[in-house]
């Protein structure tokens, strides 16, 4: 799908620590791929610039934030899975 | 990478079912990747994960059952699906090896789940084209 | 004797807002007065449209549009929190008043509990 | 207030073993109330703080058993111990009654917990002078 | 030991999106007892200024905070005990 | 094959920490070279003179310190988490090295890991 070297996994909310601690060590070019709470970035209008976004379309449906997916990419599980492989690296948060 | 090229994946879960939604977001990948024709090599059960393996969950009967669910999907492809030793007992996962070593008054490990220590999850790590870890989220 | 449940965990990543919507559900069983307040990612429970067959969940939408039925007072939601989420009130499901996440409000409930 | 007053307690623990601080703090307020010549009312789990009714737990030798220790406490002071059934039956906490009601393996609650509802909470809420929470922290 | 209106036990580290909530919702002349991580704001240096502040002395014990514990009052378990009858009402964060 | 496992959270309230030393410990018995990385609210576990005897719990201090026994490559804190909890040098355990949470550092790992 796209030259990613870290995917970063991030299913936390943007309020976790965590979610400030992953948007701190990502390098430019890497990519994002948003599950479970961390789909909630997309409500806060708050994506990182430097990198490619996906994001989980069945968690983004389930906390009904389909009308604003558009700023990131939307991905079911198989491109997830895709892209796991296609990335160099995969970090979970 | 070829389309066809069949990669090997092990899977920790380290959230615990109706608690987060580790298990659930491990399984539809777990899922998609058997159906792209990947191999699971392994799920681990780690921390709160280990949750997953217990015989003795009874949710509402509108609600999906986690336990029930993963268990299927791992007799049905042949999975090994281990929960973290030291995790189980401290947390009161036990089969019978373990429930007659400490003595305990029954055992409550779901079929297929097994019981071992931390280097099953090394060895996955090794052989394991990638391994993702799926934890509670908030 | 009335009660503040708060809930500020998102939906579906976790359980604690469910029993937090439990809690408030008995104490109205049991006639003891029980309001809701949302805050922080807490709001996100109270988007309209929301779809949760795909992650194999009940959409908590429908949980909560029992509240009124179950006889919980008044569904509240921190102002600022759903500004950071993107929430205007027109997103919102019906009956949620806006308020502010303040010790005015917290001094108006004589309990004020979390589920987890 | 007088010194003598006896008041009554009701707490309310969310955060399991081995996994939050939860129960440990509880024991130790417990303990104090109690010495103190107060009365606990009940003690009330929900959610993950239902894994500390389990009869399962074999943590290590070299570390305290929260659960044997909470029993001990409770039976010694006559206190009842109640875990939320809802709660309990989502993760894996069965008495004999409900492991026949659901046809599961084995039952795992410990003596002297009990199961019931969350009518239990609002009725220790109503009777106790205080009714305080144990939650997970981090 | 104190006249408190509400007493807010928070036993959750300054990074915790719900220590902040706890800060913005307390009255001043309101109590904080820190418990378990929520000892951990000690180390921060950031207590609210108008508030009694209390902590748990076997929480600040284990996690080594003693010799600043000065900053906020030191209790065991008996006073806490006490402190959550004294005051007019309890949050448990 | 060099891990990193990040340990974000901070002793004895929750169990993780632990449990990320447990997964250090194995890779290493298992001659698979790990480091240790300690951030956010996690770098309180490097303070000297815990004592968790009083909580029932064994003081972590003494799981760490084996570490380098046990054939841990590096243990590591990020400076600014330090900063913010008053971390000095001299009040850490010894052998800690001070970094910065960056990309950079991710990148000198071919994995890393959180326990949860």
């Amino acid at each position: 799908m796209t030259d990613i070297q870290t995917l970063h996994i991030l299913n936390k909310s943007p309020e976790h620590p965590r979610a400030n601690r992953c948007m701190e060590m990502m390098a430019a070019g890497d990519g994002l791929l948003l599950t479970g709470s961390g789909v909630l970035l997309l409500a806060t209008g708050q994506l990182p610039d430097a990198s490619k976004v996906f994001a989980l379309a069945p968690d983004v449906d389930a906390r009904g934030l389909g009308h604003i997916a558009g700023n990131a990419i939307s991905v079911d599980f198989t491109e997830m899975v895709t892209l796991t492989l296609e990335a160099q690296k995969v970090i979970s948060w | 990478m070829s389309e066809t090229a069949s990669e090997t994946f092990t899977l920790v879960i380290t959230g615990a079912p109706y608690s987060s939604q580790a298990p659930e977001t491990a399984l539809g990948f777990a899922q998609a990747a058997v159906n792209a024709g990947h191999r699971i090599d392994r799920v681990f059960l780690y921390g709160d994960g280990v949750h997953l393996a217990s015989a003795l969950c009874a949710p509402p009967s509108d609600e999906t059952h986690w336990p029930e669910e993963w268990s299927r999907f791992l007799a049905d492809h042949s999975i090994s699906g281990v929960a973290c030793i030291a995790s189980a007992l401290r947390r009161g996962l036990v089969d019978e090896t373990e429930q007659k070593r400490y003595e305990l008054p029954a055992a409550n490990l779901r079929h297929p789940f097994e019981i071992a220590g931390l280097g099953e999850w090394v060895e996955g790590r090794i052989k394991s084209t990638r391994t993702l870890y799926f934890h509670a989220g908030d | 004797m009335s009660t503040l449940i708060m809930i500020d965990q998102p939906p579906y990543g976790a359980w604690t807002g469910r029993e937090a919507l439990d809690m408030a559900f008995s104490l109205a069983a049991f006639d003891q007065p029980a309001s809701l307040l949302f805050t922080g990612a807490g709001v996100n429970w109270l988007r309209q449209s929301q779809d949760a067959g795909g992650i194999g969940q009940k959409t908590v939408e429908k949980n909560l549009s029992a509240a009124p039925i179950f006889g919980i007072e008044a569904i509240l939601a921190d102002r600022a929190s759903c500004k950071s989420y993107g929430l205007e009130e027109s997103s919102l499901i019906d009956g949620v008043t806006l308020v502010n996440n303040d010790a005015a409000l917290l001094s108006e409930y004589d309990h004020t509990a979390f589920a987890g």
